[in-house]
């Protein structure tokens, strides 16, 4: 019950769509299909999470998809295969996101340019710059120590999936933290966390650090699962805004939790999963897809104002 | 935008709650600033005079300069006829949707649905006209009435179900697409060869297609200087609160300005049609007009949070990505280095407005 | 008309769709039913025939596999099948040469290969004093400008690859009384063009593939159809001609599935079919992008690879070789983008050309495998870029220099 | 009469603000309202303007009965209110601002010309020349901004005009030009009501006033027929029986200490604060009380002059020095609304790290460690006497006082030596009121030093050890302990210097 209290009804929606996949394929029930959906979903799941610090926060990040897909690409050209190049390199990827969210911060803050356009020029240029730099397409291999956190197990469990639960653990870890509580006060009412001695645009630009920092580990995984891909991260920062506002997360800040966020995103990979599974391909999987974030959000609307617990 | 959101949940948040304070609630302190503010505004008076629209068209004339000189330089000619109809022929299609989506910014919203609606026009329109110039007529008439629709639960959706602006039209761009992706696989349908015309004649060196999109812009510039539709979108997009308090049907004006804003995506969904010859099912998203549109708008002075800016800016903006490219294409640039520079250039001049913006106002 | 009120209905009655979809597994009767798409409802599995499919044009390429194509031996970008020449006089003029291109985009793999085996033919021909290229960035309408405007620079010849066949043709019509044009790739619906380059296409790169399953899975066997996305023609013809021969066979196609050319996508589908009927005996693709994911999914599976159709990209070409699989690599190859440059140059000298230029189209197999592979060039290199002979190579293409 | 009202009643949460008022208006009246915060003079003027309906009550204009569910009902009847914020559009011109939502239009094409045409004659008729119909709002003053306010009244041809402490915002000479509208106004046949503190105002420019106390009608009276002091008496005078708590045991030693501080509003503002303390800061709204209290806190720094232990120039340095703020707007400026309790609570103690004292003051709060501190919190507001103590409540679903509370309980993580209650139980019930003052007494005999502003005056004087007046930016003068309510508002209007 309390999770129905801190998370809302996503988790409901969730129970529903995993109980109808189970209906279609039994495998799912068993351990290794679901971990094998989570080990799909943690992507996604990451990925929202970093979202919902920038969201809560009042902002919006639309360059994490081509941040996803930079560092794919970059991290195939400078292992291009050499398996000790492994670890620097990803040492280097987290560093690039962790410098792209630190600039999206600041610009946004310092320079008072909306966050929806900071993200949208950081996602040209970054989708630019990285093709500039590889000459179009991508080029250099990953090595397999790289691949093994998208692709290879631990004992039964994938790799991913113990990454998406520490990752997940640290992000709520996180938003109980007092940095969590800052963040939100400054998302809720900027002034009033303000005169409370809330460094406002120091707490924002972290947020967006941390979106940087989620869509590097989510790239990480992503390159990891399925290999080199030009057009690996396209339409993940929708998705990952849409997985969000799923959850509750209100847009324009101050509201939600992050379990809730992630919960959303696990919707979203159920959803996709279902859609796929009913058979209802490509074309109208959108069309369902449109209507239920629709549908989710308007309900949330309507729902909120009864609420009169605050979330943690 | 997100603040503009931020506000609207505020004062959801407020109805429930006793004692409402008028709005923005008195706080002598506040009074004290602007009365400093009106006062130390002779640094505002003297800047009065460029607005952000002239500011985008000085940044386009540099632009054309720089691009001048660096294609002598590279050994071209940059203002030949062909480049400068190119320039024009490259900016319609986005020109019209950029003004349509001028109107739901002002409103304080925004349209990421219009790139699959331009896409479902252009089909619509195709298949009705199939290559008969008596399907002329009734495509038009389908087409606009397409677009209106959906900008018409865009707007619905927005204002009865109170959804973020943003998810709504992000959802009807997804239900368009599946539609989309449902019922065509590649193009569809064919223009006659009178409707093509309008894609491919000039005059002079004007092409239809611009004169298409100076009517537009000329109409929507016309809605919001002197229809009281255009000055209730700046009161709703500047503070809805006010414009409520003053009796204006918030509610209406937002709607309104979504339908408007299909109906631009519609004429460019025509359009393109017209040039393509037929439909096409990616010709929307492919042009890249959703974001694209709303780059083009604040580029050209918009805020977007609404209330401030207008067509004017937004032409200046368009036209100033359409020279770019056009440059780019002189210098024969890739693709890449493209992004990059229209990156930098877009959120430079945010930055430098919102420098301008707040020297000049208190908040 | 009729069309684009379905088009409303279905806007608007897109959720309901949604809602009733979840009764699908009863209707379509039986787990392995609910796996195909919705289409495949319909008998047989592979569903209709794509409105894309011309019986004709199949039967001639099905038949131009067999054919021997003139010109020199080790050149396949400059031999010609069956050729039709057309006579050039008329656009005999001295150089140097202007030769223009309008490229209809350069954002995938193949593209990018071509792209730079484009350029380094120019580099060979010094009669060519200028090349000017236009990057549409895959919008018809830009493609349309750029044509136009290219149109405008004296050009002495243009070549275009056009983004879109129905979309492109107003405008090629419209450039091909200012100059000589050379179309290649993807074609258009008009036959103004000088030449047309392109291999020999779709429908027997799709017979390839279809017919190497065939041949080596067993009848009754599963076969799953991964597709890249729909109603892209070059696409569409692969797909139909490998449906063609799936409907002929024993083979039991369990599923045609869009990838979207996302590897993540597709390992994750392959996942799911592997999953979801214990085994799958033949994986045929309209594009090897993902190839590799898809033999991954296996591996992870723990299960053996089975007989899998691919293209000729290093990576997939590595894997084979390792893995030592039952492939087969049907191709298209980038080598056709050296042949418009030697065309427009023989048009500009008046020497005759083929009015449409059917390019021979390999396809690598297990015999032939080590000569295509190049350990050496990036992961995503096409190996029949005819290019190994080019200035630059192979760092130009991305490859070790050494 | 072109007003009349009789009983109006309204209650918020079940507190009575308005007990059965009645007030009648007649045409070009110039009509005062006074009384003292949370007198009910507010809330009347909401109902009149429609923002509230009232709970029992008539309304009449021009014998016509009336009751509004929306302001522009109250609009279209002929009446008009002039809030202190003005509802105005900064981006937009003075003319498109006046005929907001009611644009002229010709051919259905709005009449550009009309609409300037017509706000270019009422500026002139107001004899407003500083500024035309087309300058954009933005660029205008307070008092410019207001004269549009008025211009916008008058083209809706209101009868009835409500002003809310028109003057609070405007500089001196400023307040002469209002004189001047205020009397044009008259002339042509319009109502005004006049709410304002400043008897002189008062005097000069009303007809006849209307006294409001505790949300009852006193007494209303031709100013003729009235003097200051009666006038005072008439606002103050009250049934003794509010408690106040005992002072404290007197002052320790100086804790903050300012000379010659001054900034945009304030100047040469010399001040001393003691441990122990309670020093009550009176003064009219617009006097600069609050200035000086964010002036204080770092939040709109002293510009000129010193303070120690130092002048704070951000909040964060405010706070680590000791000094904290309880702000006159809790909704806007105090509180994360759709937080719960605990967080509120917590704020301040997540964000500033206090030098060496930590731990005493931040009372179990979680800091670093996280969300581990409930019990902790629980203590904390049961020491500010929550009611209920849920650490997990949403605040904005709090009473007034409770919400207060909370304010308390966030400044008491960080155990502040000085803390600033700007306002501290407006809009809080009797009983909470009542809690607040014995916890400031309490934080006081603790040994902070605390200073209060508040424009009610029994509270201020039943609280406070000292009493500065303020006035125009500057310290009008101390009163000592225990001053009579009279002598305060006479100070704080200008009647008298000590």
């Amino acid at each position: 019950m309390r999770a129905l209290r801190t998370l809302g009804p996503i988790v409901v929606v969730l129970a529903v769509l995993l109980a109808l996949i189970a209906a279609a394929n039994p495998f799912f029930l068993e351990p290794a299909g679901f971990l094998a959906f989570l080990k799909r979903a943690a992507p996604l799941v990451i990925l929202a999470a970093g979202q919902y610090f920038v969201i809560v926060s009042g902002e919006f990040d639309l360059s994490v998809g081509s941040l996803v897909t930079v560092q794919v690409v970059v991290a195939a050209r400078l292992i291009d295969g050499d398996e000790a190049a492994t670890w620097p390199v990803l040492a280097l990827l987290v560093a690039i996101g962790l410098l792209i969210g630190l600039a999206n911060g600041v610009i946004t803050t310092a320079l008072r340019v909306p966050s929806f356009i900071t993200t949208l020029g950081m996602m040209l240029v970054l989708s630019g710059a990285v093709f500039l730099w590889t000459g179009g397409a991508p080029r250099g291999a990953l090595s397999e120590a790289f691949r093994t956190f998208g692709r290879k197990d631990l004992g039964p469990v994938p790799w991913s999936v113990l990454i998406l639960l520490a990752a997940g653990g640290a992000a709520i870890a996180l938003m109980r933290s007092d940095f969590g509580r800052r963040l939100v006060a400054a998302g809720d009412n900027e002034r009033a966390a303000s005169l409370s001695g809330v460094r406002v645009n120091r707490t924002r630009t972290l947020a967006f650090v941390l979106s940087g920092l989620a869509a590097a580990v989510a790239g990480i995984l992503l390159g990891g699962f399925a290999g080199v891909s030009a057009q690996v991260g396209q339409g993940l920062e929708f998705q990952a805004i849409t997985a969000v506002v799923l959850g509750g997360v209100a847009l324009g800040g101050g509201r939600g939790s992050v379990a809730a966020a992630m919960a959303g995103a696990f919707t979203l990979e159920a959803l996709f999963t279902l859609l796929n599974l009913y058979g209802i391909s490509g074309a109208l999987e959108f069309a369902v897809q449109g209507v239920i974030i629709i549908a989710a959000v308007a309900a949330g609307a309507v729902r909120l104002p009864l609420r009169r617990t605050a979330h943690v | 935008m997100s603040d503009h959101a931020d506000s609207a949940v505020a004062r959801r948040a407020a109805a429930p709650e006793p004692a409402v304070p008028p709005p923005g609630g008195p706080a002598p302190e506040d009074g004290q600033r602007r009365a400093r503010d009106g006062a130390g505004n002779g640094g505002g008076r003297r800047w009065a005079g460029i607005g952000p629209t002239q500011v985008i068209y000085l940044a386009l004339l540099g632009v054309m300069a720089a691009g001048w000189v660096l294609v002598a330089i590279d050994g071209g000619d940059f203002l030949t006829l062909e480049t400068v109809v190119g320039i024009q022929q490259r900016s319609a299609a986005l020109g019209i949707v950029a003004v349509g989506q001028t109107l739901a910014i002002l409103a304080g919203s925004l349209d990421l649905s219009v790139a699959y609606v331009i896409s479902l026009t252009s089909l619509v329109a195709a298949e009705i006209m199939a290559g008969r110039d008596g399907g002329i007529l009734p495509a038009l008439a389908a087409a606009l009435a397409v677009s209106a629709l959906i900008g018409l639960v865009n707007g619905l959706v927005i204002t009865r179900l109170q959804v973020h602006a943003f998810i709504a039209t992000l959802g009807t761009a997804l239900i368009v697409k599946g539609v989309l992706d449902h019922l065509y696989d590649g193009p569809a349908g064919r223009v006659p060869e009178s409707f093509q015309r309008l894609g491919y004649d000039r005059l002079g060196p004007v092409p239809v297609s611009a004169l298409l999109w100076a009517g537009v812009a000329a109409a929507a510039w016309f809605l919001l200087r002197r229809t009281r539709l255009g000055y209730r979108i700046y009161a709703v997009g500047g503070d809805a609160e006010v414009a409520r308090l003053s009796g204006v049907r918030t509610g209406r004006v937002i709607v309104a300005t979504h339908v408007l804003c299909s109906v631009c995506a519609g004429i460019a969904g025509l359009l393109l049609a017209s040039r393509l010859g037929a439909g096409a099912p990616t010709v929307g998203t492919d042009g890249g007009y959703d974001l694209e549109s709303i780059a083009a708008v604040v580029l050209g002075g918009t805020a977007l949070a609404g209330g401030r800016g207008g067509v004017g800016g937004t032409v200046g903006g368009v036209l100033l990505l359409a020279v770019l490219d056009s440059v780019f294409n002189q210098l024969e640039v890739n693709a890449f280095a493209k992004d990059v520079v229209r990156g930098v250039v877009i959120v430079a001049a945010v930055a430098v407005y919102a420098r301008r913006t707040s020297r000049r106002r208190s908040r | 008309m009729k069309r684009s009120i379905t088009v409303l209905v279905a806007a608007v009655s897109a959720m309901l769709l949604a809602g009733c979809a979840s009764d699908k597994p009863v209707t379509g009767g039986g787990a392995t039913a609910s796996a195909a798409p919705s289409a495949s409802a319909a008998s047989p599995a592979t569903g209709e025939q794509s409105k894309f499919f011309v019986q004709a044009d199949y039967d001639a390429q099905l038949a131009m596999r067999a054919q021997t194509a003139e010109g020199p031996e080790d050149k396949p970008w400059e031999q010609a099948i069956a050729p039709q020449m057309t006579d050039t006089a008329t656009y005999k003029k001295d150089g140097p040469y202007h030769l223009c291109f309008s490229n209809a985009a350069v954002n995938n793999p193949w593209r990018q290969v071509g792209w730079k085996t484009m350029q380094a033919e120019v580099a060979l021909h010094k009669e060519i004093a200028e090349f000017t290229a236009l990057d549409a960035e895959g919008k018809d309408d830009k493609q349309i400008s750029d044509i136009a405007e290219l149109t405008g620079k004296d050009c002495d010849a243009l070549i275009v690859s056009p983004n879109t066949t129905a979309t492109l043709t107003p405008a090629v019509s419209g450039a091909c009384p200012k100059l000589p044009v050379i179309v290649f790739d993807r074609g258009v619906e008009t036959d103004c063009p000088v030449t047309f380059i392109n291999p020999i296409g779709g429908y027997a790169f799709g017979a390839d593939g279809a017919e190497f399953l065939v041949e080596k899975v067993p009848a009754g066997g599963k076969v799953l159809a991964l597709r890249i996305l729909p109603g892209v023609d070059v696409l569409e013809t692969r797909w139909s001609a490998a449906k063609v021969t799936f409907d002929k066979s024993e083979l039991d196609v369990v599923g045609v599935e869009f990838t979207d050319g996302d590897a993540a996508k597709t390992k994750s589908i392959v996942s799911d079919y592997i999953a979801r009927h214990g085994k799958i005996d033949g994986v045929w693709m309209d594009a090897g992008a993902t190839a590799v994911a898809a033999i991954e999914a296996f591996e992870d599976a723990g299960q053996p690879v089975p007989a899998i159709v691919g293209e000729d990209q290093q990576d997939f070409l590595q894997k084979w070789k390792d893995g030592n699989l039952t492939a087969v690599a049907p191709t298209y190859p980038t080598y056709q983008w050296r042949t418009p440059i030697i065309a427009a140059l023989k048009i500009l000298k008046g020497e005759e050309v083929p009015k449409t230029w059917k390019l021979p189209q390999p396809k690598i197999t297990s015999e032939n495998l080590d000569s295509y592979l190049q350990p050496d060039m990036p992961p995503l290199h096409y190996a029949l870029c005819g290019c190994e002979d080019l200035p630059g190579f192979p760092g130009a293409w991305g490859g070790k220099e050494n | 009469m072109i007003l009349r009202m009789r009983g109006i009643a309204k209650s918020f949460l079940g507190v009575r603000v308005l007990h059965g008022v009645d007030l009648d208006v007649a045409p070009g009246e110039v009509h005062a309202v006074v009384g003292e915060n949370g007198a009910g003079k507010s809330t009347l003027m909401k109902i009149i303007a429609g923002v509230h309906a009232p709970d029992e009550g008539t309304m009449e204009i021009d014998g016509v009965p009336v009751s509004f569910g929306h302001p522009v009902q109250a609009q279209r009847a002929g009446v008009a209110i002039i809030y202190q914020e003005f509802n105005l559009l900064p981006e937009r011109s003075v003319a498109e601002n006046v005929f907001l939502g009611r644009e002229p239009v010709r051919r259905g094409l709005v009449d550009r010309s009309a609409m300037e045409a017509a706000t270019a004659r009422l500026l002139a008729e107001l004899g407003e020349t500083s500024f035309g119909p087309r300058a954009p709002v933005r660029r205008l003053s307070v008092a410019q901004q207001q004269v549009v306010e008025i211009v916008k009244a008058l083209s809706q041809d209101a009868r009835i005009i409500v002003m809310d402490e028109p003057t609070a915002a405007l500089a001196g000479h400023e307040v002469e030009l209002l004189y001047a509208l205020v009397a044009r106004l008259r002339e042509r046949g319009i109502a005004v009501l006049y709410i304002s503190h400043r008897l002189r105002e008062v005097f000069d420019l009303a007809d006849r006033v209307t006294v409001l106390k505790d949300g009852a009608l006193v007494r209303t009276a031709g100013t003729g027929d009235v003097d200051p002091g009666e006038l005072v008496r008439l606002m103050v005078g009250r049934d003794l029986g509010t408690y106040f708590p005992p002072r404290g045991t007197g002052p320790g030693q100086v804790r903050l200490s300012v000379r010659g501080g001054g900034n945009a509003v304030l100047d040469g503002i010399d001040l001393d604060l003691r441990a122990g303390e309670i020093l009550g800061v009176a003064g009219l709204q617009g006097s600069g009380r609050t200035e000086l209290a964010k002036a204080l806190f770092g939040a709109e720094p002293f510009t000129r002059g010193t303070m120690s232990p130092l002048r704070p120039a951000s909040v964060r340095q405010a706070v680590a020095a000791g000094i904290g703020l309880v702000t006159e707007d809790r909704k806007a400026e105090g509180l994360a609304l759709r937080q719960s309790v605990r967080d509120n609570a917590l704020l301040v103690a997540r964000s500033v790290r206090r030098r060496g004292r930590d731990a005493p003051g931040r009372d179990g709060a979680p800091g670093r460690a996280g969300g581990s501190g409930r019990d902790g919190v629980t203590g904390l507001l049961e020491a500010v006497r929550l009611q209920p103590p849920e650490p997990g409540r949403e605040v904005r679903f709090l009473s007034g006082g409770n919400q207060q509370k909370v304010v308390l309980a966030k400044w008491m993580t960080v155990a502040p030596e000085t803390l600033i209650f700007d306002e501290p139980t407006r809009g809080v019930d009797v009983g909470a009121k009542a809690a607040i003052h014995d916890l400031m007494r309490g934080l006081a005999n603790d040994g902070m030093a605390i200073m209060m502003i508040s424009s009610e005056l029994p509270e201020l004087i039943g609280m406070s050890d000292r009493v500065v007046v303020m006035r125009d930016g500057r310290l009008a003068g101390e009163l000592p302990p225990g001053p009579s309510e009279e002598a305060v508002m006479r100070l704080a209007a200008g009647e008298a210097t000590p």
